[in-house]
């Protein structure tokens, strides 16, 4: 039974208890003693503390030696989750302080310890191999981000994106959790490992198949990927704008881990094979299918947009669809933590980059103005630091080089390719490149709109919050220090999930 | 010393880089400062390029190279470096003379625009990464540069962005050669899948263009049971070539990228960026032959990869010199004659191998600088005038300009002996006429020298001969005369020209001293290869070529001054009466003239038809040929590709539009769509069951 | 015995056809009721009594009623302009269909899942509690954290005032 | 009792209502209960298979629907909640008429 003390599990999940013990502090102070101070204040002192709490937790994850399998799966805690903690605080961390100066919630603890708790629950997800705890943690992060998206006072939509975004969310919990209960009824196991030994003696079989395709509809929604992105549009257009930041980087991050750590232990046997001359049933046909419409879908859309924030969203959908690109490499059996490290490090910078060009539209829209991109227009000397660092982002997610959008697509197709040749991931990866080119038509849209065209003429200089701009500012490094060495942070997650799997 | 050099060349580009990140700091009303930092920094980029050029120019079998780590990831390890062998400095130093050129010339071109600093920020820029891309050791740091290259060329085209075409050719232009990388970045990604490395040399011998590399890429299967991985990858990469050195199809870019300035025009068509697909192609040139079948007599190499490049090169070259004859903008013909030459490039590449193509690039990139700046400093005089109609008898007022522009243009068609592009050209068509597979391409390339000299001619009659032709109503009477350049434009075009006669004399098949060079030998003077029957056969087809060419351009347009704007082309007037040409000439002082030169037009006119039949009966029937081909041509140009390729643009659009219109805003639909979805995948997943 | 399964099975459906069908929407939240309630019925037969207690009490006892108590807050007797048009519910119920006859095919009609009726221990509450104690402690601390993200975000959306400048568009 | 696939059978069936409720029901409250009739089914899945498992020992499957049922309350409080800020905006719970994000 328990042979691990719970003094142990407060060592091993220090970093999860500090960060929920710091979402309870906020919540208290901001109700007890804060309650009618003026809500700037109110603000800063909550983002205050709760970065002070991001930072004590990402402290903790980089503490050496806290490693172990727990609870039969339930916790495992080794260098690459530590690590993969740490990136999510820093993206929390960063949301947290694109907030401090917003005006969109009246409800400052109770928003702070939200995205504290999301936090917890996407700490949880990179940390457990049990499907029951998979389960909970999952429904952690999206219950509290369903919430969160509903705070925007600012948009009289948020109602109705979070209401969707959580119908979407609930009926693809209902389907995961019966895949589960389908793939408890086959290994008689709720641990990854277990359930992986017993389908890699039984193979693929219809009920096999029925589990792992409605699993993936619950990571399908999670990162997003056509046909289970319908609800991210709307959502990241009717929540608070630093809570679309994150739905869009750190919960994909935990979600790209978890699904990983899912498909390389849990269905390592069943993958499959997505060749064009040989399809073998398996999961990789089926996340091949999800990725070719994901990078066409969210591409194509993406052109359409009129608005900043949508149009990340449906170019988030596109992204989701190259992390699947590299997903798919998990199915080669040659090195699957290597695999898992490109995917891990590409939604990881992805998700940096992606906050930062949030950030620029939180920014816009805290000036007074939206985020439509027409009124860009001009933004280079109205603002010209925020449209520097916004042509950093966008020319990262459109992988110039050398950003670090660049080093990512290309470490995550040269995994893809160097998967295995019976894998036939060629046509895959080419898609995908080509797609990225459609990808720079609609980001140099944005640019042209911030660099070309004139402002007009009752638009004068933009004020911009210094927590926004420090921000930026600091996003923008990590993009450009990443790009040129993208090792910095690729070499250590290689080596830990090398050691992981 | 050559270790010493070896070292320094890194400096080479990242001279310009600083100087780009100081100019990017300057304030604006510091010009000065500006200009003379980047032409400071690219002199002093130029003096190392050259002095590596000269110490490795004794010892052209040397390569020396420098890596560095770049990256560990987990246990493998990724480096990037730079190398000296002949291939980079010869580039480097080709690169960065004619940069420094350019970059002077600028400095008197660009003086009045109001963003000069910006101007030479992209203009160092532009230089830094392109040095960047001629040292790179690593396809890597190549494919980074390139991208760079791209990105600065970007900024450059659309450096008048307030001209709305000249947003969209920069728009254009980016997103082509883009389409191009794609391949390119797959290639890489693939080659590196397959080799495990980017590098391409390193001392151990483990880099991905080294025997061990290239043997396991040639001893691998086939890929989906079709096709050789090595053919595939090299295609991949020559897809990247193709797109930034504007090969049919994805040329579209090239001749909307005349709406940059013109040094812009001169440094990305003539010198550098255009050439860097050739020049990515002779770097790899190792992976090309990768599973080649040696043809015993004619030492070509024959691979499916070659044989594909030799083929759209021919093409190209052919397709581009017939729809230049058919362009009035000075700087379009310009474009499309620069496509036309890249495209014997990649012949001679494709056929001869490296030395070939890479000796017609570096004397194309003197030639054409020449021609592009010459074309500027016209423009310049002529008040931004670019259409050759309305330009005439410049040779009075700008005679320094008219000098060198004969050179280039002389150089480009190929005028035998004393002009570099003769020889070079020459080599060409040598290569192509030994090429073991078919005489097409020959065939083609001898067609394409023809209408080189004939287009060439002509915008030279068009240009520099005839009477002046400015635009009518501008301010006639007073109309202001063309004015020659200052000296700091026309400094460069004199250096310039010395070199497009100069270089000629190291790769006269007598002393191939530039190719043996390229190829790591060392180079032996042989004169007896001169007269041996093939070279010279060769060599007479070429000049018959030049001189039917010139003769045909002369006897169309040259014969008699080209007298009015308004007057249709020499050949199209042949069909109508010439005076309908000329009736809308309501001014009384212009009477005289119309009368005259009705006079005159009439009585050329007859004895045209008596010419045409006794004396010109061929070269009149073979004019209307071209013309029409021309025509055609520029139709299928015009509504063809380039229609296809905003079509495509359109499409691309309208999709958009489908795509987000699936997103109607009921939550129902959403979870329907999740539903369907789910069953169709299960579907799928279920196919291959039991 | 062996009539009481099918019954209850049956019970069962038809509660849940009418929880999905029913007009008003009181009358449907009723069927619900009796549908979860023939669940735990079918829990207690399958020896789960501590499962069919807790689905009592969450379900019938907190569950419904708060969908009750929802129904009368938001006066929505269903029904009222939701005249279903007849493409849109039969594309529903043919996506449902669809979906339901490949869990059928798939997981109901596998060999392996005929298996006989094997014999069991029997589920203390005691087992249960120390195994909740014991390796499901991270989870169980993990469900408390969710119910309390729950309530902040129940009570803050449902007490929400809608700012006076928002109004529907 | 019955047979292991009986009560898999009676599970796909309450799935399957649970979905088309949800997918064709306009009343947001309705397409709530749908989807606690898929979570449900869901835990019928586990406690079925728990029953059968031939480990006498293993007691996962009844945590685990201790724990879905745990979750599902959760998910239907935060559920109510924004039924009722939407029905004060809308002053409906007619999922048709909340369509202002699109495209």
């Amino acid at each position: 039974m328990a042979a691990v003390t719970y003094l142990e599990l407060l060592k091993l999940g220090g970093s999860e208890v500090l960060l929920v013990l710091a979402g309870l502090v906020v919540l208290l102070v901001d109700l007890a003693v804060m309650r009618d101070e003026p809500r700037q204040n109110r603000m800063l002192l909550a983002g205050a503390i709760s970065a002070v709490g991001c930072f004590a937790a990402g402290l903790w994850a980089l503490q050496d030696g806290i490693t172990g399998r727990a609870f039969a799966g339930m916790l495992v805690i080794d260098r690459a989750s530590q690590l993969v903690k740490v990136v999510l605080l820093m993206m929390t961390a960063a949301t947290v302080a694109l907030s401090v100066q917003g005006r969109f919630t009246r409800h400052v603890g109770e928003y702070f310890s939200l995205l504290l708790f999301s936090t917890v629950g996407m700490m949880l997800m990179v940390s457990t191999e049990n499907i029951l705890l998979l389960f909970v943690a999952l429904e952690i992060a999206s219950l509290s981000l369903y919430i969160l998206t509903a705070f925007n006072e600012e948009n009289p939509q948020a109602d109705e994106a979070a209401l969707k975004y959580f119908l979407f969310g609930g009926v693809a919990a209902a389907f995961l959790l019966f895949g589960l209960s389908v793939l408890y009824g086959l290994t008689g196991s709720l641990d990854l490992r277990e359930i992986g030994a017993v389908l890699g003696q039984r193979g693929v079989d219809a009920g096999v198949a029925v589990a792992v395709v409605l699993v993936l509809v619950g990571f399908g929604f999670k990162v997003a990927a056509v046909p289970f992105h319908l609800w991210a549009p709307d959502a990241y257009v009717g929540a608070p704008t630093p809570v679309a930041a994150l739905v869009a980087s750190g919960s994909k991050v935990a979600a790209f881990f978890l699904l990983g750590k899912v498909l390389s232990t849990g269905f390592a046997e069943v993958a499959g094979s997505a060749a064009w001359h040989g399809v073998l049933s398996g999961w990789a046909p089926v996340l091949a299918v999800m990725a070719c419409f994901s990078l066409l879908l969210g591409n194509l859309a993406a052109i359409a947009q009129k608005r900043l924030k949508r149009l990340l969203a449906y170019s988030a959908v596109g992204h989701a669809g190259y992390m699947l690109v590299g997903a798919m490499a998990l199915a080669g059996a040659t090195d699957r933590g290597r695999a898992l490290a490109m995917v891990v490090f590409y939604a990881a910078t992805y998700g940096f980059t992606t906050i930062g060009a949030f950030g620029v539209a939180a920014a816009m829209e805290r000036a007074g103005e939206s985020d439509r991109i027409d009124g860009f227009a001009g933004l280079s000397s109205r603002a010209p630091v925020m449209s520097f660092c916004l042509m950093i982002f966008l020319l990262s997610l459109a992988g110039i080089p050398p950003l670090v959008g660049f080093a990512g697509k290309f470490f995550l197709f040269g995994s893809a390719l160097a998967a295995g040749p019976g894998l036939g991931l060629v046509w895959l990866v080419g898609f995908a490149i080509a797609m990225s080119a459609v990808a720079l038509f609609y980001y140099l849209g944005v640019l042209k709109q911030a660099y070309v065209v004139p402002a007009g003429e009752r638009a004068g200089t933009l004020t911009v919050q210094v927590s926004v701009i420090l921000t930026l500012a600091v996003l923008t490094a990590v993009v450009l220090l990443l790009g040129l060495y993208p090792g910095l942070l690729l070499d250590p997650l290689t080596r830990a999930l090398a050691v992981g799997m | 010393m050559i270790e010493k050099l070896a070292s320094l060349l890194v400096l080479v580009p990242v001279l310009p880089l600083l100087a780009a990140a100081a100019i990017a700091v300057t304030k604006r009303p510091h010009r000065q400062r500006a200009s003379t930092l980047a032409i400071g920094a690219m002199g002093l980029s130029c003096l190392i390029a050259v002095s590596a050029f000269l110490a490795i120019a004794g010892a052209p079998e040397e390569r020396l190279v420098r890596n560095f780590d770049w990256l560990h990831i987990g246990n493998t390890t990724i480096q990037l470096g730079w190398m000296l062998d002949p291939l980079s400095a010869a580039m480097a130093a080709m690169v960065s003379f004619v940069g420094l050129l350019i970059f002077i010339f600028s400095k008197g071109y660009m003086a009045h625009d109001e963003n000069y600093t910006r101007f030479f920020g992209f203009l160092a820029l532009f230089g830094a990464a392109m040095l960047g891309l001629v040292i790179a050791n690593s396809l890597l740091l190549l494919f980074i540069c390139w991208e760079l290259v791209g990105l600065a060329s970007y900024l450059l085209i659309g450096f008048w962005f307030h001209k709305p075409e000249a947003a969209a050719a920069a728009k254009k232009a980016f997103i082509t050669t883009r389409v191009g990388d794609m391949g390119l970045l797959l290639g890489m990604v693939w080659l590196h899948a397959a080799t495990g490395t980017l590098t391409f040399y390193t001392e151990g011998g483990e880099g991905c263009l080294q025997a061990g590399a290239l043997d396991s890429l040639g001893a691998a299967g086939l890929t989906a049971r079709l096709i050789a991985p090595a053919t595939l990858i090299a295609l991949l990469l020559f897809c990247g070539a193709a797109g930034k050195s504007g090969q049919v199809p994805l040329h579209v870019w090239l001749p909307d990228a005349m709406e940059g300035p013109t040094p812009v025009s001169a440094l990305i068509h003539a010198a550098t960026m255009v050439a860097a697909g050739v020049f990515l192609m002779a770097r790899v040139f190792p992976l090309l032959e990768v599973g080649a079948a040696m043809h015993g007599e004619s030492h070509s190499v024959v691979t499916p990869a070659l044989t594909v490049i030799t083929w759209v090169g021919a093409f190209t070259a052919l397709f581009a010199a017939f729809i230049a004859v058919a362009q009035n903008d000075i700087k379009r013909i310009l474009a499309y004659s620069t496509v036309s030459q890249l495209g014997y490039m990649f012949l001679g590449l494709g056929a001869g191998g490296v030395a070939v193509g890479m000796f017609h690039l570096l004397t194309h990139a003197f030639f054409k600088a020449l021609l592009f700046l010459g074309a500027g400093s016209v423009i310049h005089g002529c008040h931004e005038e670019q259409d050759i109609r309305y330009m005439g008898g410049v040779r009075r007022w700008m005679p320094v300009t008219f000098a060198t522009y004969a050179v280039g243009m002389m150089a480009l068609s190929g005028v035998p002996l004393f002009f570099s592009g003769f020889w070079s050209k020459d080599e060409i068509l040598h290569a192509a006429h030994g090429w073991p597979v078919s005489h097409i391409p020959f065939l083609m390339g001898s067609l394409g020298a023809v209408l080189t000299a004939f287009y060439m001619t002509r915008q030279v009659c068009y240009v520099f001969f005839g009477p002046q032709r400015s635009r009518e109503g501008a301010d006639h009477g007073k109309a202001a005369h063309p004015h020659e350049s200052p000296r700091v434009m026309t400094m460069p075009l004199v250096i310039l020209a010395t070199f497009a006669v100069g270089l000629g004399i190291f790769g006269t098949p007598a002393w191939p001293w530039a190719q043996s060079f390229l190829e790591g030998e060392h180079a032996h003077l042989a004169f007896g290869h001169l007269f041996s029957g093939e070279v010279l056969a060769v060599m007479g087809t070429s000049l018959v070529c030049v001189a039917f060419g010139i003769g045909a351009g002369w006897w169309f347009y040259g014969r008699q001054p080209i007298s009015s704007a308004a007057r249709p082309d020499a050949l199209e007037e042949r069909f109508t009466p010439v005076f309908v040409a000329l009736k809308n000439r309501l001014y009384v002082d212009e009477l005289y003239e119309a009368t005259v030169i009705r006079f005159n037009a009439l009585a050329a006119r007859f004895f045209d038809v008596v010419d045409r039949w006794i004396l010109g009966g061929a070269v009149a029937v073979i004019g209307y040929l071209v013309v029409g081909f021309a025509w055609i041509g520029r139709f299928l140009e015009d509504h063809g590709v380039n229609a296809g390729f905003d079509l495509g643009c359109r499409g691309i659009r309208r999709g958009a539009g489908a795509g987000a219109a699936l997103q109607d805003g009921r939550v129902h639909n959403y979870l329907r769509a999740l539903g369907i979805g789910f069953a169709t995948l299960l579907l799928l997943m279920t196919w291959g069951c039991h | 015995m062996g009539f009481v399964f099918p019954l209850i099975a049956t019970l069962t459906v038809l509660g849940a056809v009418g929880a999905m069908s029913f007009r008003k929407s009181i009358h449907a939240a009723l069927s619900l009721v009796v549908a979860l309630l023939g669940i735990a019925v079918t829990y207690l037969g399958l020896g789960a009594e501590f499962i069919a207690l807790v689905q009592v009490l969450v379900y019938v006892g907190a569950v419904a009623i708060l969908v009750v108590f929802v129904m009368q807050l938001t006066r929505s007797e269903g029904g009222q302009g939701e005249g279903m048009a007849v493409r849109p519910a039969a594309l529903g119920v043919g996506t449902a269909g669809l979906v339901c006859g490949g869990l059928i095919s798939c997981v109901v009609l596998l060999p392996d899942f005929r298996t006989p009726w094997p014999e069991k221990a029997d589920v203390g509450l005691a087992r249960l509690g120390e195994a909740l104690t014991g390796d499901y402690v991270v989870a169980l601390e993990g469900i408390g954290l969710l119910l309390t993200v729950a309530i902040i975000g129940a009570v803050l959306i449902a007490l929400k005032r809608p700012n006076k400048e928002e109004t529907p568009e | 009792m019955a047979p292991l696939h009986q009560y898999l059978l009676l599970s796909a069936l309450l799935f399957g209502i649970g979905l088309a409720g949800v997918l064709t029901r306009r009343n947001g409250l309705i397409t709530l209960m749908g989807i606690e009739l898929m979570l449900n089914a869901a835990n019928l899945n586990f406690i079925a298979f728990w029953r059968h498992s031939p480990n006498p020992e293993a007691i996962e499957g009844v945590l685990l629907t201790m724990f879905a049922i745990g979750v599902a309350a959760a998910e239907v409080a935060v559920g109510l909640a924004l039924v009722i800020a939407i029905y004060r905006r809308y002053r409906s719970v007619n999922l048709d008429e909340v369509d202002q994000l699109k495209g």
